[in-house]
């Protein structure tokens, strides 16, 4: 155990180089470079005995992932905007065929125009793709959640493939502390990966990624979504284990427990924002000063987002009168996606919050103290539309 | 047990769904032959992927895998990588693909995995068109061929350039093994692959595969008309090994069959006679076949 | 909390100053943050970097609009970027300059000054001022110890270069404590 | 080793492996394709070589070794294509019309 | 104006035709091939003039689209699941320069396991790209709608590229009668696309597609947004200038008026099932075959889809009890995306339907009056889960 | 007018963002004299895009799109297109990227671009690694050279494989003309760039472009350095019209200057000397750059 | 509505049958659909078309499950598949064939045979049965009227192939028409 | 012809263009990139016999041929690189430090 002040990339450098990944498939993009630079120093090194694939894109990445994952052994990349989207196809295919491919995504704003801040267009685009899908706010969630996600992807009541998300720049180019547990530790909460349903060996050959026929091609899905829901309850015992086996070090760098959500200052709370990522640490400030002066304010901060918490969300914002929907990102011609996901969980609720939705900090737009007292006031005062930019 | 050299074992089952007469389904035959039992296969989206594996049945009895169209060769490269960590640097790893993904859509993947230099071999079964979504042109379709994207019409006589030359963009990825070769001649196309398979380092043959479907050809004259291919001079057979040339055929233009035989052949090359005949086009192909032997020869006698 | 802005070029090193800073001062047992300012520039155009340092840890993640205190690496930005933009009133900074704080008039702010390019052309044979304005900055701030910076130089740069930039630090750390200038 | 009856599910009323996965056993020849043949290959042993050319060229694999040297067609699964026929040396093959 | 039985995809075809494109660039995948296939023949018999570009991958087709368009002329293309996920990067990007590119989607599964049929999860799953989409129930509206997009498009007022879906195969393979009009009509109708923001030529030199700052990144995206929204209106006017210009010649195969939705028997309904497509024209028999029961049934369909058209379904379930939301997509680990999009529309509102969500058709399972008699049941009889898939 | 042979309009105007002395801006220069006024530009995400458009403003005085890192072939092939249908042929079309969008990313595309034969040019500013990133490797950057992701390092001497040969492997795409060029010599680039875009069809040349802030090296030398690589061989000047090569340098080997000259000069290559001297990773380089030219001489005189 | 299926193998034409009806029972003014059983299937392969007719716009697009006519462009698929899977009661059949109805036993079902191979044979001198069965399909169901047909064969037949393939369909038509058979 | 009039929007407070359009005209030229230099070229043009090589090397165009067929350099962007006075044959540049 070191703490370090570190780098939110190096962090989840440090995570993945632990994580002990057989195959590495990554290309660089501004803001990831950070992290594959970090390993590629690893394996020049010898730090890690990974084979790192200096890819030709991130289609490519993603193919060599899927083809190492296939091979039997632990696979990673990193990437995000362009380069996720680039990746599309192929997201679909590694979930479809349900190989536990980990990925980093340093969230950033997506072309044109081209631009390589943060929001979170990048991965929520990506929500139909069937991977799990977290968020962290802090370094040290980065490392945390970096190392969870194998052991969920990896579970073979799971085996679906994952993204950690972090905000690009705001958190992947921060410098601050970070608890780095021991290499003997991390190996201990997380085991080496053992196929279970596919793997390319001479020894018992089999055929991965048939083709699949209109009489079975929908239980194959089912089966797939089935999975990835009932992922939500093996997240949570993966979360509730590493909180045994890793304490909190640095008090406020991480939730006490790992939880779908990370429920702040809610208690009593008439008025709660929910968000993801970095800009919940700087929420949560603005709910400090807030309560200081009487306000009956929260924050919800969703970690996990694929599967979609339902029902933790629905149990946490139970009572709560109004709710704003912070995003970083947009369905252009219809609404906010995560605002359209939360109110589907209330539809059938007689009781239930207010409902609104502020689309902020899109391409880099920082996510001031004044914006996030705005959108409370908005919220409290009934002010403005149902949707909300926050310029 | 070895019959004319090929062995006996089967790795690709009958029962698969491909057209009678597919050359393909042959090159798949005799790629896995020469893979043998200790291999891993990779095959993009196509023909041969799609009539193999119609689950829940499979016609493989080799580990395969089939991602999309696009990436077999990344998906090599990401299993030679695992296969490096395991310490299992012993099993082939052999991707094989239609002539679209290969030529066309996944090239610049394939020729990512060349530059890298992973030790795979990749095949290709060159049936010069995307059959499998019916008879598109590709990149490999050669000049002059009708499709259903290049069809011959009041303005068009069919696809209006010439065959990419992969062979030798492959050599010039500093390939230490590429080839040709045709479902004509089993044994030398058997030995080829087997060759690339062996040589370390990221290996192509280009394997001619008619399709009696796309090329309009009477399913029994599949092994004829690839034959002919090579003895009119259209499709030359020859190695480049580590960058030297050598080429296993007349080099004699003059003992070449006439290259009308190889497109008479053909529905898809009918218009080119039919109603009228298109001398002009029919020249054009005959001279730069002539020539590209010419440079070929050349190459193999002087330079690399 | 203590915010600081760093001001340099592009290859100047001020994101560097920046991260050792809030590395000293996580040694000196405290809380930081340093980040850059986010941007496309390239070498030669003038950068933004920043510390954060409290004594709990540090949550919010926006960026940095009232800095308690400004570290300009190069005193020619002053005609180039509006360099004090939204000082916090009371604000100190420091400037790399052969000039004298009296010749700077930063309404309301404590301006110091050092003359670091020469110490680190004396020390360094190079005109590279990062680690001795980090000198300064203890010795001007208080806000973060010497020994600290030392050993995060130490930690940091490559085995060739992080003695000398050491002795960079002490040396201008001791020259103004000393109030030699 | 994956063991295909841990991988199976049941969804609906049909059972499916997780991720499609297949065992490599050729179970293709479930399928008897032989039943495509509009045409149908027969050798006449008496010029048959047992030169393995007919083997070496058939798309289906249908063509087996047999113990005296000469080679069969497995009717099963030819699909009547004609080029053992086309292309036997000594012309031992005939493709004749299959019965309706 | 002549009445022809054709195939869907040829019926495409023949609009594009007469649209008179400038560039196509296409692909070739299934089930899209007979449309581009036709195309092909129209270009090698001289019956067009625009210059087909055979290129190696969708994600060069959607590319040279962009050049195309950015030189001012106006460009095609046609591609459905895999070639559409792997152009999804260009998507963003030829929205965000508000190219009017035309597409058509033959909606089709998406992999692994690799399936050729028909379901809508590739352009639903391309529901924030910021393209207009709309979907097509028969091949008259394949027809009709694929003239309209270039109009709706190349509005100055929405400069925002747009696709038509049809279902592969269900309905781009069937051959039914099409009334297709005069050449002349036509032209009157859809004029030559004249350029107002953005051409790459020599005469005035401009830059097109620059990087945008994060002072200005989310003011380009709200323009952007803002044009898709506002396209709901400029949709009605065409749907409406179509409406008059070519009034229906076949009964039933199209609305007698284009709107954004289709009500179906809706007078007096208590259950209304929404979906999009094809498969509304077996759901119409259905519901006719129960209103002879005494059922009060009726049917919304969508054809537009994006923009949304919030207002527009808002009022027709005006007072309906209970609705039935079909989907031929999924979004693993979430709600259904159609049902969460409608789920947001009612959230505020006191009076609201009893929403289901039912997932069916994936992958090409077909979907006959069985399945949709028993969607009806359940929703009735408020039997099953909030999510159903029906098999 | 002209200055040294070119013109004295300046198309790229000055106030963009790229670093002091960047070896591309000199290139791009030299692109849009050869293209003039009547010309389309295309360039992929990448420097020179990041520098040279920061919305508001611009620095191009010609027509320019950028759409995406992959695809400005084939976003050159829908203005080819266009410019076809209008009837606007005249105008040339001009598609630029580094090495990074051209070797690999955009490879495919570029590939499928040549093959179908469109009329354009295509100049690869080569500064030989992905810059705007943060100097990672790519297909282009030369054996043994350091980048982010190409670290020497205990286990690693650099990059580990050879530069891709893109000149030859475009050639060998059957393009009428294609080139290499270096900003050491402007009036030679200058003058292949104009040819290229005059030569009807898809040709291509590749401009050795120094980036001080990649390669490590002072500001001032950067023009120097693109000499020497010519100088010593590295990156010998050639042009292959229509397949036939000619070489415009210094045949004769024992002429050229010790490539450990151009290596030494360069921080990308200085662990290859320091801590100690790399023999055998530098008599590597030396004999390969010598064989590679040996070849080339070849061709030149005796192949195509 | 009538409901109609033809079986047939890849390559034979059962799919250009299904449209070639639905074009023709459109030239009598009426209502028409028709599609292929959409598969992967290849050359030689069983393979399914369906065409239905109407009074009115045919709206589903669900598949065809209870046939009212089977048409059987290839005896020999008896035997490979469940040709007669969900046949409407009182249904009927034609089937290609040179045996007599008599000699198929599908229960309740009303059979009729037309030997069009031969007269494919005789008239085009191919085995290539479609056109000959369309004709047999309107003298047995008069679901369609023998000019429309001919017209639609005309109208999408090559120019070197449409002619014979009319007098085929006529001929066909003919014969059953006056019982030579 | 685009009227950029027509094409401008007004969004929160900042005025931007349909699709992110700019006119060509080399508005970079607004940013002085010359303050970025630490280093100054100077030109001794009695060494200068205008060649014009600096001219045809400079990565910012930044050198402008004078009336009199000698060079002079545009210091509101030269941004001090030094190719100039490196490539120089008469050596007529020197590279001065600028004033801080
Ligand atoms: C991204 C993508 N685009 C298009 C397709 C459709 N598609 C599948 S196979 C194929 C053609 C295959 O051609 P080829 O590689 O030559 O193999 P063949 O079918 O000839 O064996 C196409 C276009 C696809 N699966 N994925
Ligand atoms: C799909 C995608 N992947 C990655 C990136 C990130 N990216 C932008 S520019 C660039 C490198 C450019 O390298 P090169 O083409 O050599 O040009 P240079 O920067 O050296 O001028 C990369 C990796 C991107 N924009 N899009
Ligand atoms: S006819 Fe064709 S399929 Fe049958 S055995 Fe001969 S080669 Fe094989
Ligand atoms: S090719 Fe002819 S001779 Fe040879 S084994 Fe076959 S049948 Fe016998
Ligand atoms: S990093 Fe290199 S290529 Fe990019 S602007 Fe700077 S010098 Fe030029
Ligand atoms: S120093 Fe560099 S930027 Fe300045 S004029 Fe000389 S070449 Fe141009």
């Amino acid at each position: 155990m070191t703490k370090k002040i570190m780098e939110a990339s190096h962090a989840i450098a440090e995570a993945v180089k632990m994580a002990k990944p057989a195959v590495i498939a990554a290309y660089p993009i501004t803001p990831q470079t950070h992290i594959v630079e970090k390993l590629s120093e690893f394996v020049a090194d010898g730090e890690t005995e990974a084979e790192y694939i200096r890819v030709e894109s991130e289609f490519g990445a993603i193919s060599a992932c899927l083809g190492a994952s296939a091979t039997g052994v632990r696979s990673y990349t990193a990437t995000c905007s362009q380069g996720l989207a680039l990746m599309n196809e192929v997201l679909f295919i590694v979930s479809g065929m349900r190989l536990p491919v980990c990925m980093t995504v340093v969230n950033r704003a997506l072309s044109a125009p081209i631009n390589i801040w943060n929001d979170q267009q990048d991965s929520i685009s990506a929500r139909d793709v069937g991977w799990i899908q977290m968020y962290a706010e802090t370094s040290q969630e980065c490392y945390d959640l970096t190392l969870m996600q194998f052991k969920i992807s990896e579970d073979h009541r799971v085996l679906t493939p994952s993204m950690v998300c972090l905000d690009g720049f705001t958190l992947s180019h921060v410098y601050e502390p970070v608890d780095i547990p021991s290499q003997k530790k991390v190996d201990e909460f997380l085991p080496d990966y053992v196929p279970y349903h596919a793997i390319l060996d001479p020894e018992q050959p089999l055929t991965l990624g048939p083709i699949g026929f209109p009489s079975e091609y929908m239980e194959l899905r089912k089966s797939q979504v089935d999975a990835i829901e009932n992922s939500i309850k093996v997240i949570e015992q993966v979360y509730k284990e590493f909180n045994e086996s890793f304490p909190v070090q640095i008090k406020d760098s991480r939730p006490e427990e790992y939880l779908h959500v990370e429920e702040y200052r809610m208690e009593g709370a008439d008025i709660v924002l929910i968000a993801m990522g970095s800009v919940c640490g700087t929420i949560k400030v603005v709910v400090d000063k807030l309560r200081e002066k009487g306000e009956k304010v929260g924050l919800l901060k969703l970690i996990t987002y694929r599967p979609f918490p339902r029902e933790t969300i629905k149990k946490a914002l139970k009572g709560i009168k109004k709710v704003a929907v912070l995003e970083k990102a947009v369905s252009p011609g219809g609404d906010g996606p995560m605002y359209c996901e939360i109110s589907s969980i209330f539809y059938d609720e007689k009781e239930k919050p207010g409902l609104r939705n502020f689309i902020i900090g899109l391409g880099g737009r920082d996510v001031t103290f004044d914006r996030i007292r705005k959108i409370y006031s908005m919220t409290k005062g009934d002010k403005g539309e149902k949707q909300e930019w926050v310029f | 047990m070895a019959i004319l050299g090929l062995p006996e074992e089967e790795y690709f089952s009958y029962g698969h769904r491909a057209c009678a007469g597919c050359g393909a389904a042959i090159a798949l035959r005799l790629i896995t032959k020469a893979a043998g039992r200790n291999s891993i296969l990779v095959e993009p989206t196509g023909c041969m992927e799609v009539i193999s594996t119609p689950y829940p049945e499979t016609a493989w009895k080799l580990p395969w895998v089939h991602g999309a169209f696009e990436n077999p060769a990344s998906i090599a490269s990401g299993i030679c990588a695992a296969l490096k960590v395991k310490g299992r640097e012993d099993v082939n790893v052999v991707a094989f693909g239609g002539d679209g993904s290969t030529y066309d859509i996944g090239f610049g993947h394939l020729s990512g995995a060349f530059e890298r230099g992973h030790n795979f071999a990749y095949i290709c079964y060159d049936n010069e068109a995307y059959m499998n979504t019916g008879i598109q042109r590709s990149g490999s379709t050669p000049y002059g061929a009708a499709t259903t994207t290049s069809p011959a019409g009041k303005k068009s006589i069919g696809k209006e350039v010439w065959k990419k030359d992969l062979v030798h963009v492959l050599a010039y990825h500093g390939s230490p093994y590429v080839a040709t070769a045709s479902i004509g001649y089993p044994t030398d196309a058997y030995k080829k692959i087997k060759k690339a398979i062996e040589t370390k380092g990221p290996t192509f043959v280009n394997i001619l595969a008619t399709c009696p479907t796309g090329w309009r050809t009477p399913t029994e004259k599949s092994v004829e008309i690839a034959k002919l291919a090579v003895e009119t001079g259209v499709f030359p057979l020859y190695e480049i090994v580590d960058g030297r040339h050598s080429i296993n055929m007349p080099k004699d233009a003059s003992r070449l069959k006439p290259v009308e035989d190889y497109l008479k052949a053909q529905g898809r090359f009918r218009h080119l006679f039919k109603p009228e005949r298109n001398d002009k086009a029919i020249k054009y192909i005959e001279e730069r076949v002539k020539e590209n032997l010419h440079r070929l020869t050349q190459c193999a006698e002087k330079c690399f | 909390m203590k915010e600081i802005r760093f001001h340099g070029r592009g290859g100047q090193g001020a994101v560097t100053a920046a991260t050792l800073l809030a590395i000293a001062a996580f040694k000196d047992g405290r809380f930081s943050q340093a980040f850059p300012k986010f941007g496309v520039e390239r070498r030669g155009a003038p950068v933004e970097a920043f510390t954060r340092i409290s004594d709990r840890f540090i949550r919010r993640k926006n960026a940095v609009y009232e800095p308690d205190i400004l570290v300009v690496l190069d005193s020619t930005l002053f005609d180039l970027v509006n360099v004090t933009d939204g000082l916090a009133k009371g604000g100190q900074v420091i400037i790399n300059t052969e000039k004298k704080p009296e010749e700077f008039n930063i309404g309301g702010a404590e301006v110091s000054t050092v003359d670091a390019t020469s110490l680190a052309f004396e020390i360094l044979g190079l005109d590279i001022v990062n680690t001795s304005i980090l000198g300064a900055f203890a010795a001007f701030t208080g806000e973060v110890r010497k020994e600290s910076l030392c050993e995060a130089v130490r930690e940091n740069f490559p085995q060739n270069l992080a003695e000398k930039n050491v002795e960079l630090v002490e040396r201008t750390y001791d020259k103004l404590i000393e109030g030699e200038r | 080793m994956i063991d295909f009856e841990k991988i199976k599910l049941k969804v609906n009323d049909k059972e499916v492996t997780i991720g499609a996965v297949l065992e490599s056993k050729g179970s293709t020849e479930k399928t008897k394709t032989g039943a495509w043949r509009s045409k149908r290959p027969v050798i006449d042993y008496e010029k048959c070589v047992g030169c393995g050319i007919c083997w070496s060229l058939c798309p289906e694999g249908a063509i087996k070794k047999r113990p005296d040297g000469k080679f069969e067609i497995n009717l099963d699964y030819c699909k009547g294509c004609g080029i053992c026929a086309n292309e036997c040396p000594k012309k031992s093959i005939t493709m004749i019309i299959e019965e309706k």
